[in-house]
């Protein structure tokens, strides 16, 4: 008889299963098998335990978590088939202004000095809005005009540095609150990270925002025709991002007790790594916010790998860049293997 | 036209605006350019000015080795040229050029001198650097191998020795590992007082700053607090302001071709619990 | 039929003086047509005629330039394809829009999701839903398998279900059929019977002729944007048809002749890929067109790409002239002297954003046209020109866009993509599929030129008079074994549906 | 009537002519409009002419023409659907390397002493192979393990400036010989600049290379199955954009008669943004030679028309990421009315 193209069984059980297997699960190999090879490592060079020490642990992540909140909004930037070159700066930007609004009364030259000794919410909030602000603007540019999201994103990225820049002058500004310098120590910025990562993996996955947000990546004109405003959506989806990069503005600067317009301008890049590095596909369409988190903890394991063997500062990024390759190619062989063997 | 290495530096935004103030003081007109750390930017603020036939050019130098062709391409135009902060290599300045600053060469020895002194000699210490491609975070970590070969020092032993990048956070991550491994320096020698402040803080989460001394050099409001609540022992004053003032003055002397010396030499200067009320204030 | 066969209904979608230009080409004219309450009508034309842009205005993707719809009486305003579903109009496409990355329920219920309280969504009733509306198409796909790892027929099975999914009013299906197989296609016209029984309009764009008699209440024919007339299906012969569409009598194919004793140009040996095909051996004689028939999914397709070099065999090996041949790569192939027309034109064939021009000379210029690395312009242009018309590509100017051109015309440039390399060997996957009836018969006039001139031809199509029309013998193949091969005199249907479903 | 191609003529002459207006015309008319823009804002605030003065035109390019050779490789990459993080920190390696070989006998603590005063191609040689030899790495990382551009380049990117920093300890290397300092010094640059750009325009249009590369960045599996050797092909585009790197660091050395390690660290985002300005596409497939060098030449009329009115650094920024974003968006306007005007 003439069947159709359903009918057909499955070509077999098992391959079937094999699939199911989280994408992510191959990067999440690489990841145990670096923080290993360092153990290994560590026993014959240096006679210690790499993970054997919680304290390192969470160093680990906590100087990682910064860029690990901007990588969260970056991913859903692109899943959708965009880039946001803009992070840094604007991290930059939303460090200068909450730290203007948590200054204590001690302050020398406060910015504002009427304007002291606020509640800790005032400045949090502030570096939220700013940072949003800049997100509508990146997403409304590409929203409005379809210019391609690399231009929009480098634009703001300057203006957003300069805007850090001319704020102050240049000038630093510290003498933060202690409520405010609180958010930025312990693990508090490892909670918030996480906490992030998990809001947006659920939003991702079980909300329409999330779907909407995959099918932009995956097909726009398909999305489009499906009746998703896409627009709309992409303004939502790039003002999440700027939220986050304010959030992560607030972390930085409440850590560093300072605000510091050159703070952090390359992290941009540092981030889109990670979102990649956890299978993100800079063509849109493809990402999970577990991989990017274990992107960002294998940018964490790496740079405490290297300081615990004590490498030669020279020899770091030489290595550094070479492991970011070969973690990826790892995972893509592992995948390609998996796609063969069905 | 002034051409600055780095905007996003703070001892050199201390200088440029020492330099804005002065400018109002003295009437001139004046437009100050980012080279953003990159040589070749320099350059082209430097060609950019020329063509705008302004009066006179102030650099602070990216790459100090770079100068002779600034110098050249500046003189021949006939405008008069400061450079400030940073040392040029030129063997010799032309007339109507010259250097504003202090020699780098101090502020390390300065520094490691006295950490050697409050140390008694010996102890095991790490080194947080700046940029390794930055000069200055290149000298001051020589300066401290020159002072540690010194017979009164030679009980120290850099047991470390990494980049924070002038980062607080940076440097804040590293002392953490550094601690997490088990090492437990008598003393974290920062390249400039940021990275210093970002010592002070994990040590301080820690609660190892008793038995960690820490130094920096610049000597920033930020530092002098600290210093204050008793967690930096050691920095160094480099005179940001007399350095903006001194460069603006030269270079109204040379416009209106007054005698100038090539060098004008501005001091370090030490500062510890000792003297630090007499800078307290002084940014 | 009954009932159905009776155009009178009542007036569901009025469409009146749509125009629409791309680019100052006039691709709709002032077209008026009339939808009915719990009928089907039918869409005709050549490629580029316009269909898919009215049908595309009437689903609000795409804004005319002057025009108005009504429905129900009242005027809709279309802005976006949102409205459009809101209002009771949905749309099967024919270049599918589907998001490759998501699952099939995922792109079946894309913004109606079932939700629970915290608005997160069900995936459990998600896939329930699926698995249901799929039982009713008589498709049994898994409801979480990614979309683009699925053939293209299944793909087309889920562009469907989505489009009913929305229970609309309206329902536009645009060449629905074009990548299914005769069982699909069967379970498709039960179905739209079944909403044609229940009063839904459905506005059906094909260029299978024959499925209208079986389907249609009404027929529209396009002619170059413009509204040729509409009548009732009973009053027309399929030669009427192609009259209306085309504006002229087609000359019916030249019929094979045997060929003797030629020698064997390519042939396979005990050839598989494992997961794919196994042990299938052939010969093809210069001078011949082997029909490759076979249920969706049999494993033709990755035949043609193992003898292309797309894919490695993983046992058996292949011939050319008599000699056995390494073919690892493209290039491999071609320098062999293979050519080869994939199935999907989307995917493997356009150059999109690159012009007609440089879409038919790329392969050529990896032997000719070249002098030193420069291209020989002009050579190129003539060669390729000559082509466009000798296949009668419909294209305002060479050097506009590919994917400005219709879906035939888009075919055609493929196929003449490899007919500029005067291949020895050529390999058509589903060389026919979206070409208009006029271009068919052009396509097969070509083939059996290209034929009598010395070249074998490996052509793998779903259409049963395709194969049997052009196939001097018909290699039948089953769950990706051969089941038999057929000379022409033997090859009926029935054999060769019995051989392909056993 | 069935009519094809050959037969039809052009529906009509006007808009078919319009239609042929090379797409670079659109940017082309912004950057006139922005050199109009300062002329006349240099009239009414600095009351002198901002074009007329030989000297600024000349710097106005010579600022630019590293960023445009660099972006001559850049937008190779982009049409293939590619991306090259890498520029910046090979310019910086080349440099370094190409430095250490140009030192003259005068230099006090030359990298080679025994290799002063050498021949001025034998530099100039070294810093080109190095730059395709990155290049090289880049291309074979991404043909052979099929890992995204962006990782492969941006494992290249840290790996290439550590070993920029490595070379010779983050040391500047000074001292170089004349012949050497001519390649920068001058109109040089900016005649290697614009013979480039000449040189890989034709390769674009009129070679079967450039007709590859444009397959390749469309479709890349149709242009394989169309009988492309799509690996070896973009291997050889990589190479080529790491040559020009290659170049771009000879440039720089030979300008600032020293290698730094430090140096152009961000170049790659200018050229990719001078590529994009001029119409190239991050999805590739689409970008032309004569467009990036109209985006290098706008930025290089913004900087220096920053500088001639005398706006202050902090300003400038801000206005600079504006004005990219409205360049772009001027142009995108401009070809969408020509699309639904005709
Ligand atoms: N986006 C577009 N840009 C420019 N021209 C277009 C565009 N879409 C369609 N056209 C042109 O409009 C005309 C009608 O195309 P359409 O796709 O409606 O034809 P069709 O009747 O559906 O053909 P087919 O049977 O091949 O699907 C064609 O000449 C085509 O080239
Ligand atoms: N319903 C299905 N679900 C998943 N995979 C399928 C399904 N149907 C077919 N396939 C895959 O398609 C493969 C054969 O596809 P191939 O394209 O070679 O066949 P074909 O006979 O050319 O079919 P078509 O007529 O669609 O071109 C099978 O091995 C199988 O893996
Ligand atoms: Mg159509
Ligand atoms: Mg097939």
């Amino acid at each position: 008889m003439h069947h159709s193209v359903a009918e057909r069984p499955a070509p077999s059980a098992a391959p079937a299963r094999l699939r199911r297997l989280p994408p992510e699960a191959g990067i999440a190999l690489v990841l145990i098998a670096l923080a290993l090879a360092f153990e290994l490592l560590g026993w014959i060079f240096v006679h210690q335990s790499f993970l054997a020490n919680a304290q390192r642990l969470v160093v680990m992540i906590l100087q990682v978590s910064v860029i690990g909140v901007i990588a969260v909004g970056v991913t859903q930037v692109i899943i959708t088939g965009g880039i946001d070159l803009s992070s840094g700066s604007v991290v930059a930007l939303t460090a200068m202004v909450a730290a203007s609004l948590a200054q204590s009364s001690e302050a020398v030259s406060a910015v504002y000095p009427a304007l002291t000794d606020l509640p800790v919410v005032i400045p949090v909030a502030a570096g939220l809005a700013v940072g949003a602000a800049a997100g509508l603007v990146n997403g409304s540019l590409i929203a409005a005009t379809g210019i391609p999201p690399f231009i929009a994103t480098l634009g703001v990225m300057a203006s957003a540095r300069g805007l850090a820049r001319w704020y102050t002058r240049g000038q630093p500004v510290s003498m933060l609150t202690d409520p405010y310098a609180a958010i930025g120590s312990g693990a508090v910025p490892v909670a918030i990270f996480l906490a992030t990562a998990l809001v947006f993996h659920v939003a991702l996955r079980y909300t329409r925002y999330g779907k909407f947000t995959y099918a932009i990546g995956a097909n726009r004109e398909a999305a489009r025709v499906a009746g998703i405003r896409v627009g709309r959506h992409l303004i939502v989806v790039y003002s999440i991002a700027g939220l986050l990069s304010g959030l992560a503005g607030v972390l930085t600067s409440a850590r560093a007790v300072s605000g510091q317009a050159g703070m952090r301008l390359m992290y941009e890049l540092d981030a889109i790594a990670a979102a990649v590095i956890g299978g993100a596909s800079l063509s849109g369409g493809v990402g999970r916010m577990t991989g990017t988190v274990i992107g960002t903890l294998i940018l964490g394991v790496v740079t405490s790998g290297f300081t615990f063997l004590r490498i030669d500062a020279y020899y770091q990024e030489i290595v550094k860049g070479a492991i970011i390759v070969a973690a990826v190619v790892a995972d893509q062989y592992r995948r390609r293997r998996r796609l063969t063997a069905t | 036209g002034v051409s600055m290495a780095l905007f996003d530096d703070n001892f050199l935004t201390a200088v440029r605006a020492s330099m804005k103030d002065r400018a109002q003081q003295l009437g001139v007109q004046i437009q100050f350019e980012d080279a953003e750390n990159d040589i070749g930017r320099q350059l082209n603020e430097i060609q950019n000015f020329i063509a705008q036939h302004v009066d006179a050019i102030i650099v602070n130098p990216v790459d100090t080795d770079a100068t002779p062709r600034m110098t050249r391409l500046v003189a021949s135009a006939g405008i008069a040229l400061v450079y400030v902060n940073r040392m040029p290599a030129d063997r010799e300045l032309p007339p109507r050029v010259s250097f504003v600053g202090s020699d780098e060469k101090q502020s390390g020895t300065l520094q490691m001198t006295e950490v050697c002194r409050l140390l008694g000699g010996k102890g095991d210490i790490v080194v947080l650097m700046g940029e390794l491609t930055n000069q200055s975070a290149r000298q001051r970590t020589r300066d401290i191998d020159d002072v540690i070969a010194r017979p009164a020092c030679r009980g120290i032993r850099v047991v470390d020795r990494q980049a924070a990048n002038w980062k607080r956070t940076a440097a804040a991550d590293l002392v953490t590992n550094w601690l997490s491994g088990g090492l437990r320096p008598a003393a974290v020698v920062a390249n400039d007082d940021e990275m210093a402040i970002g010592a002070i803080q994990a040590l301080r989460q820690a609660q190892l700053l008793g038995s960690t001394m820490v130094a920096g050099i610049d000597a920033t409001p930020d530092a002098l607090a600290e210093m204050k609540a008793g967690a930096l022992r050691v920095t160094v004053f480099q005179n940001a302001p007399a350095q903006g003032r001194g460069a603006l003055d030269t270079a109204v002397k040379l416009v209106r071709h007054e005698p100038v010396p090539s060098f004008v030499w501005v001091p370090f200067e030490l500062v510890t619990r000792d003297n630090l009320a007499s800078y307290l204030g002084r940014h | 039929m009954g009932a159905a066969a009776d155009p009178v209904g009542p007036e569901l979608l009025e469409v009146s003086g749509v125009s629409k230009s791309f680019s100052g080409v006039a691709a709709l004219e002032d077209v008026t047509l009339r939808l009915r309450h719990g009928t089907v009508h039918a869409l005709l034309g050549e490629n580029g005629a316009g269909k898919s842009t009215l049908m595309r205005i009437v689903a609000g993707v795409c804004t005319p330039d002057a025009g108005e719809l009504r429905l129900e009486g009242r005027a809709l305003r279309l802005g976006s394809p949102g409205q459009a579903l809101a209002a009771g109009i949905a749309m099967i496409h024919q270049e599918l829009n589907l998001l490759p990355a998501m699952s099939v329920a995922e792109n079946i219920w894309i913004r109606r999701e079932p939700l629970n309280a915290l608005g997160l969504v069900r995936h459990r009733e998600l896939r329930r839903r699926t698995r249901a509306l799929l039982e009713r198409l008589g498709v049994d796909l898994d409801p979480q398998a990614e979309l683009g790892t699925l053939p293209l027929a299944a793909r087309q099975m889920v562009e469907i279900a989505r489009a009913l999914s929305y229970d609309s009013r309206v329902l536009i299906m645009d060449e629905p059929t074009s990548a299914l197989g005769e069982r699909d296609a069967e379970r498709l016209f039960a179905v739209i019977r079944d909403l044609r029984a229940r009063g839904v309009g459905i506005f059906y764009v094909t260029h299978r002729i024959d499925e209208l008699f079986a389907l249609a209440d009404e027929i529209s024919v396009l002619r170059d944007g413009r509204h040729v007339g509409t009548s009732c299906p009973r009053d027309l012969t399929r030669r009427d048809i192609i009259h209306m569409m085309v504006g002229r009598e087609l000359s019916s194919p030249p019929a094979a002749t045997p060929v003797q004793a030629a020698p064997v140009a390519l042939s396979a040996h005990g050839l598989s890929l494992e997961g794919w095909f196994c042990d299938v051996s052939f010969e093809l004689h210069a001078g011949e067109v082997l029909g490759v028939a076979g249920l969706v999914g049999s494993g033709r397709s990755k035949l043609a790409e193992t003898l292309f070099g797309i894919a490695r065999p993983t046992a058996g090996e292949i011939r050319i002239g008599g000699a056995a041949v390494r073919i690892d790569s493209p290039p491999a192939a071609i320098s062999r002297g293979i050519g080869f027309v994939t199935e999907d034109r989307r995917e493997t064939g356009c150059l999109p954003g690159l012009s007609v021009l440089e879409n038919l000379e790329i392969s050529a210029l990896a032997r000719d046209f070249v002098r030193l690395g420069f291209v020989h312009a002009g050579a190129a242009r003539r060669a390729c020109a000559g082509m466009a018309s000798a296949l009668r590509i419909k294209a305002p100017d060479l050097r506009e866009r590919i994917e400005t051109l219709s879906g035939g015309n888009q075919q055609k440039v493929l196929l003449g993509r490899w007919l500029l390399l005067n291949p020895q060997i050529l390999l058509l996957d589903e060389p026919t599929r979206g070409v208009d009836v006029g271009a068919k018969a052009e396509i097969h006039q070509l083939i059996a030129r290209l034929v009598s001139a010395g070249t074998a031809v490996l052509m793998i199509s779903s259409e049963m008079p395709e194969i049997l029309a052009l196939s001097h013998r018909v290699m039948v193949m089953h769950e990706g074994r051969v089941a038999g091969i057929l000379d022409r005199d033997l090859a009926t249907p029935a054999r060769i549906m019995d051989l392909a479903a056993r």
